[in-house]
């Protein structure tokens, strides 16, 4: 195991920031959930090298991971199902077209 | 079992039972009944088991069955909840055992199981009927199955389990609690039939009236609690916590701190109780279903306001040398002899046989609570048990005679006859035989007939009390309520039972199924025989006989047994008088009348009830509806938060002209305009911009924000 | 350590040395020596599908009364490479409207989703790719890729039939997959261990069928699904969407597609071995005996391994030509409310059991006869289910009809 | 270079290449396909850090059923398969900004952590971290709670998920 923790957070990183822009500049309101995956990814990624890089013996961050798969699953399946639904009522999922919340 | 563990599990079969029939088998009607029944009856097993306990127990007032758990944790101390049984709570839950038990096996008769579906029955509505054609092809209309009947079953067990917890706490919390579970028990129930207008607003009628009364009662526990620090039963109820209590002075009326919490505990209970003035609730309560009538009205719910009093008595009369009445006594005193006359004159001039029934038992209840005001806790609380016993008899027989005539109603077909108007029954005793005995015995327990029924003795004892302590106000006021209540019970029975039927339906009403009848007998059972455990020892002939065990056991619960009566005639014959003499005047005025056209007692203002509604609502539903419509909604509402969200530009505007038209300064003037014409130009310029409803340019716009406040504070701070 | 023995270590040293003597460094040398173990074990794979094309020919023609292949070589044993120089020379097309590079990746991710699960498939004690601890897993993840590389081919070539083709697919693939993880779930149970290895290595005394017949019986029809195979081969029904997710290829890449789904049918074959036969072992303690020491030999326990394989394929194929194809609505009906809920009924049944019984002499007793008794209160549910379907649409509504000539 | 390394940045490459695909792609099923390499990618680390579970986990958990379930959803929501006209807003040049902002100062918190580059210890011989796993899973006095309230938060998310999704009846 040659590779320094630091490496692992980097690529987190970028991978979060990547995600991140994914949410804020991208159309499709799918696209924005994509996004979303990234970002999840970048801190499943973290969870996992701070269970190695510290006492393996705790548990913690592979459970976390676990509880994040679970919660990405679950944002999924309703970020979809929303979605979904807006489509059939506006026939559009461009987020800049969802733009009713306003005074 | 240890009997501790057995008192902390009898609210729950019925609380199961409601969560399993709303959940799962809210389409099996029969799984729906034996659940409940089932539940009801595992309770009224433990609950046997417990009274069986008790009475073995030696002196069992200073020992009580009691265990309690830390609840809550408040501050580095805990509010623990628990159980307490104690003699007083050992007879109440006896007799609410039997009767929820009687009124659950009954409901299963009331709502038709077995009948087929209605023809156009619908959610929300009393059944109408169904249509049969049998082989021959004749048509025939029965009574039908109640369509929401797993339902009921589920609400009264969620009642059962308000009204055992009630009963078993051993703190005011959890009697609160259950308390309030009664509350939403009953408002769901009177509304069961939510498709009548009039059974909706009986239940929002009733659940905002007990609500006045459950402001007050909070304010006294609230009191209790910073008072005392605890809200035990037995924390409270000691001697050196009530003496401190008692010489503490409030600002309020110059009362003592324990008369003013027993007051506002008081005022919990003329809601819960219905008492004047809060009793409008209980007669238009009636629109529930009959064995909801019985059991919370009558039997349970309404004894829970007089048990809560019985329960902070020591509290209330902390204070009272046994002769002079403390304030709060005189207040409890007069509210239970009034409302024990008021309601009685009004019972007279009513023909619904269920209303007659509901102000018979406002009356009967203000009797217990006028004995409680003069001192007389043994009397009210044997008053209490009898009466729950009678008085769901009675219910439940009022109900099986509704159900005759509705069968009446059915087969005859003829349905401008209102199956609750005595005036239209008559000669029922033919027709529905148990249910005439044993409305019969229900009513002459209620009347007070002498020796033979309960009724007799627990009345006799509370007037007994009323006059061997002197309070001569109290007891000829309640003397003359039992005459009447005597005189309007004849009536009843008289009306309903006895001469020859009025109507069609009443020749064809029949008697009802065995699941009714049977919960009728073994309630008449005790309503004759639960009189003989408390025959005064001093009574001529029968006293001794059997011994005084009711004032021996519920005694006990008090710190200092209250000493035996000194016998007197008076009260006796009194009691004697006003029984007979009534159930004699009421059979004799009623035998004869034909309909309601001669009836001489149809005044206007007992059949309109003293216009109590009218007033309550031109004092306060319309000045409520007044304060909601147009000062809360219109005034506050919309002139002033909407006014002020909607003119804060205009008024800005009216600020510079104030400032121009008063100081008239040019510079001013245009330095005022200038701020509110850039605001206002601003504000448009920037709302498109700002404002686009696009959720990304929110996300992109937070942040940039957060980075940038990020960014100047590490090179600020660092 | 002698060839015999141990094959795939054996020639892996050897190699090894071979390359060190060449002046390789040591990390080097075993990556190569682990490359070209992983190109032996592709070509090895690769040859058993070319195999399985003649098997698969000359069986339903044997289930159809025919003779199949028989021209070239002895009993048409070279059709195969007929075919695939056939395949070659065919015409390599790409439609017009494709997304090029998604639909010539997607036939490669359909075989190597296949080949992958090569890596843990143990051939013997001795030859594996890998020993996983969590191979169990690894199965079903490896098979995601397959119901990917079917989305991908659909999406892809542009075609409305190919895309419901590979619709279906895929409701189908991601529906299944569920009561299959639940029935992979058993073997792991009982054997208390995810590896292939462990669990071929506990069935050295009774295979798994026995304990829990209905699991494999799970399994089987989870496989099928998953294969896309009849009666369950609504991705490629003919009169309807004429070939499924593959309409648009040709030549070779179809013969990828085609290659993948016979390994991936012989693969399942040989995992139904390896969790509920007894895999390359099994052979109920008898290689114990002084006298059949040879059964551990890897060399038989791979004969063994393939037979059994073989078997299990030849049960799928059995299925695949004498069964109808289902509608899809019911496909997908029967997993949701029956597999799915059977599955975890009897994971959980199993899962009890096998804690209650496992220290008792009762163990293979109480297993089986659980399974007997689950299946016979399944049996009666659905009796009565069928019973009470049948009633509702029967029953006629005279009696209404009567009463209204009152 | 060890191998070890050399395996890391092969893949951080993959993923970073096919992240940025995925939220620059102009088609949005490559996009979903793109997805799918970068949790491939990121799946191939967690075997590096010797997760094997949660890296087999994450093929089929994100690839065999997330990744679908977006593919399906880009073709639920569209009239034509083909998507047409530039797939970022007009806010993309402040969001780009942004997000390198966000990389930068993370990775400036990061840098200035004492143990940014920590090295990792073997896994001791002898313990099985899967197993470990197991248990900590189910054990009360480690992870059940929290467990069980996750599977109850997936299986309320697929209800309403459902419910949202299904189109009233008319």
């Amino acid at each position: 195991m040659s590779i320094p923790l630091s490496w692992y957070l980097v690529l987190s990183a970028a991978l979060f920031s990547i995600g991140l822009f994914g949410v804020l500049a991208r159309k499709n309101a799918v696209a924005i959930l994509l996004g979303i995956e990234l970002m999840l990814n970048a801190v499943n990624i973290n969870l996992v090298a701070f269970w190695r890089y510290g006492s393996t013996a705790s548990l913690a961050g592979q459970v976390f991971a676990i509880i994040v798969f679970a919660v990405a699953a679950a944002e999924v399946a309703v970020g979809l199902a929303l979605i979904i639904s807006v489509y059939r009522r506006r026939t559009t999922v461009i987020a800049d077209e969802l733009d009713l919340l306003k005074w | 079992m240890a009997t501790e563990s057995i008192i902390w599990l009898l609210p729950l079969p019925p609380l199961l039972a409601f969560f399993v029939i709303i959940l799962f088998t809210n389409k099996g009607k029969a799984l729906s009944h034996s659940i409940a029944v089932g539940a009801a009856a595992l309770s009224w097993l433990g609950s046997m088991v417990v009274f069986v306990r008790t009475l073995a127990v030696e002196n069992f007032g200073k020992e009580v069955f009691q265990s309690s758990i830390n609840w809550l944790p408040t501050g580095d101390k805990w509010l623990k909840i628990g159980v307490l049984i104690d003699p007083l709570s050992a007879i109440t839950i006896f007799f609410v055992a039997w009767t929820v038990l009687m009124i659950f096996i009954y409901s299963i008769g009331y709502h038709n199981y077995g009948q087929p579906n209605g023809d156009h029955d619908r959610k929300g509505l009393p059944p109408h009927g169904a249509t049969l054609i049998d082989e021959h092809g004749h048509q025939q209309t029965v009574p039908s199955i109640e369509p929401m009947y797993a339902r009921f079953f589920a609400f009264i067990g969620l009642f059962a389990f308000g009204m055992y917890t009630l009963v078993v706490s051993d703190n005011l919390l959890t009697m609160f609690v259950g308390w309030e579970i009664m509350g939403l028990c009953s408002y769901l129930l009177i509304g069961f039939w939510f498709g009548k207008p009039s059974a909706r607003n009986a239940a929002v009628k009733a659940f905002m009236t007990t609500r006045i009364g459950d402001v007050f009662m909070l304010l006294g526990i609230s009191f209790i609690y910073s008072a005392t620090g605890s809200l035990s039963f037995r924390d409270i109820l000691n001697e050196h916590t009530l003496s401190v209590l008692a010489s503490t002075t409030t600002p309020i009326l110059g009362l003592s701190a324990a008369g003013l919490m027993g007051l506002l505990l008081f005022i919990g209970t003329v809601g819960k109780s219905a008492q004047w003035p809060l009793h409008v609730w209980l007669p238009d309560a009636m629109e529930g279903p009959t064995p909801v009538s019985a059991m919370i009205h009558a039997a349970t719910m309404v004894s829970a306001g007089v048990y809560a009093v019985i329960r902070m008595f020591p509290l209330i009369t902390a204070g009272f040398d046994g002769h002079n009445l403390t304030t709060t006594m005189s207040v409890i005193a007069f509210i239970g002899a009034f409302t024990a006359l008021f309601a009685a004159t009004i019972a007279v001039a009513q023909n619904d046989i269920k209303r007659v029934l509901a102000y018979s038992t406002i009356s009967q209840l203000g009797f217990m609570i006028a004995a409680l005001g003069v001192g007389a806790y043994v009397a009210a609380v044997f008053h209490l048990v009898t009466h729950a016993f009678f008085k769901a008899l009675l219910f439940l027989g009022s109900g099986s005679v509704i159900h005759g005539m509705e069968h009446g109603v059915l087969h005859t077909g003829d349905h401008s006859v209102d199956p609750q108007d005595m005036f239209n029954m008559g000669g029922l005793r033919k027709k529905m035989p148990i249910t005439f005995w044993t409305f019969l015995i229900g009513g002459f327990a209620l009347s007070g007939f002498p020796i033979l029924t309960a009724g007799f003795w627990s009345k006799d004892e509370i007037l007994a009390d009323a006059f061997g302590n002197g309070h001569m106000v109290v007891f000829i006021t309640l003397a003359v309520a039992a005459f009447l209540t005597a005189f309007y019970t004849m009536r009843q029975i008289t009306l309903t039972f006895l001469g020859e039927p009025r109507t069609k339906p009443a020749e064809h009403a029949q008697e009802t199924h065995w699941t009714m009848t049977l919960p009728l007998v073994i309630l008449a059972v005790f309503a004759i025989g639960f009189g003989w455990v408390g025959i005064p020892e001093k009574f001529p002939v029968l006293g001794g006989l059997i011994p005084n065990w009711f004032h021996e056991f519920v005694g006990g619960t008090l710190a200092e047994r209250p000493e035996v009566l000194v016998f007197n005639m008076v009260p006796l014959m009194t009691s004697l008088v006003v029984a007979l003499g009534g159930l004699l005047v009421g059979w004799l005025v009623y035998r004869n009348v034909k309909s309601a056209v001669e009836d001489k007692l149809q005044i206007n203002v007992l059949k309109n009830k003293y216009y109590f509604d009218e007033i309550y609502d031109f004092l306060f539903v319309k000045p409520s509806y007044w304060f909601a419509e147009t000062f809360a909604y219109k005034f506050i509402d919309q002139t002033i938060i909407d006014g002020f969200i909607n003119r804060i530009g205009g008024v800005a505007q009216s600020l510079g002209t104030g400032f121009r038209k008063y100081f008239d300064a040019p510079v001013v003037n245009g330095f005022g305009d200038m701020v509110g014409e850039s605001a206002k130009k601003i504000g448009k310029k920037l709302s498109p911009i700002i404002q686009r409803g696009r959720i990304q340019y929110y996300m992109v716009a937070s942040l940039t924000v957060a980075i940038i406040v990020a960014i100047l504070y590490y090179f600020i701070l660092t | 350590m002698t060839f015999w023995n141990d094959p795939i270590n054996f020639l892996a040293e050897w190699l090894r040395g071979v390359f060190m003597g060449w002046g390789m460094a040591a990390s080097p040398a075993n990556a190569v020596t682990d490359i070209i173990g992983i190109v032996v074990m592709i070509l090895f794979s690769m040859g058993i599908a070319i195999l399985l094309v003649w098997v698969e020919r000359k069986v339903v023609a044997r289930f159809q009364d025919r003779l199949g292949p028989n021209r070239i070589g002895p009993y048409g044993l070279f059709q195969p490479f007929a075919d695939i120089v056939k395949l070659i020379i065919k015409e390599d097309i790409t439609p017009d409207g494709a997304d090029k590079l998604v639909f010539n990746m997607a036939p490669v991710i359909s075989l190597a989703s296949v080949i992958l699960i090569w890596a843990v498939v143990p051939l013997a004690s001795k030859i594996y790719g890998v020993d996983l601890n969590v191979a169990v897993l690894y199965l079903v993840a490896v098979g995601s890729f397959g119901t990917l590389s079917v989305i991908m081919a659909g999406w892809a070539s542009n075609n409305k039939y190919a895309l419901i083709g590979a619709f279906r697919m895929v409701a189908t693939m991601i529906s299944y997959e569920i009561p299959m993880v639940v029935a992979l779930l058993i073997p792991t149970i009982i054997a208390g261990t995810m590896s292939v290895k462990g669990i071929t290595q506990a069935q050295s005394g009774i295979w798994f069928v026995i304990l829990s017949p209905l699991g494999l019986l799970l399994f089987l029809i989870c496989a099928i699904a998953e294969l896309g195979r009849s009666p369950f081969d609504l991705n490629e029904a003919e009169s309807e969407i004429v070939a499924g997710f593959h309409i648009e290829y040709t030549g070779m890449k179809f013969g990828l597609f085609y290659a993948g789904e016979l390994l991936h049918a012989f693969t399942f074959g040989g995992f139904m071995a390896v969790f509920f036969f007894g895999g390359y072992g099994g052979f109920f303690g008898l290689e114990k005996l002084s006298a059949f020491t040879w059964l551990s030999n890897p060399f038989i326990q791979l004969v063994v391994f393939l037979i059994k394989a073989l078997i299990g394929y030849w049960v799928i194929m059995w299925v695949k030509y004498s069964m109808p194809r289902i509608r899809i609505d019911h496909m997908l009906l029967f997993n949701w409310k029956f597999l799915t809920p059977l599955a975890f009924v009897l994971l959980m049944m199993t899962a009890l059991v096998d804690k209650l019984l496992a220290p008792t002499n009762f163990y293979v007793l109480g297993m089986f006869l659980s399974n007997v008794l689950f299946a016979w209160i399944v049996i009666e549910i659905l009796r009565a289910y069928s019973k009470r379907e049948r009633s509702v649409t029967v029953e006629p509504a005279e009696p209404v009809a009567q009463a209204a000539h009152h | 270079m060890t191998p070890d390394q050399f395996i890391f940045l092969l893949c951080a490459a993959l993923i970073i290449a096919s992240a940025i695909m995925v939220v620059t792609s102009k088609n949005l099923v490559h996009s979903a396909l793109w997805l799918v390499a970068t949790l491939f990618g990121v799946a191939i680390l967690y075997a590096l850090l010797q997760a094997a579970f949660l890296a087999l986990v994450q093929v089929v958990v994100y690839i065999g059923a997330i990744a679908i379930l977006f593919i399906f959803a880009v073709m639920l929501t569209r009239r034509e398969l083909r998507d047409k006209g530039p797939q970022l807003n007009q806010n993309w040049g402040l969001s780009a900004v942004m997000a390198v902002f966000t990389f930068g100062g993370l990775f400036y918190i990061l840098s200035s952590w004492s143990g940014f580059s920590a090295k990792a210890v073997e896994i001791p011989v002898g313990t099985d971290p899967l197993r470990m796993l197991g248990y900590a899973l189910v054990s009360p006095d480690a992870y059940v709670l929290p467990f069980e309230v996750a599977s109850i938060l997936l299986l309320a998310a697929l209800v309403g998920a459902v419910y949202i999704a299904t189109a009233s009846k008319k």
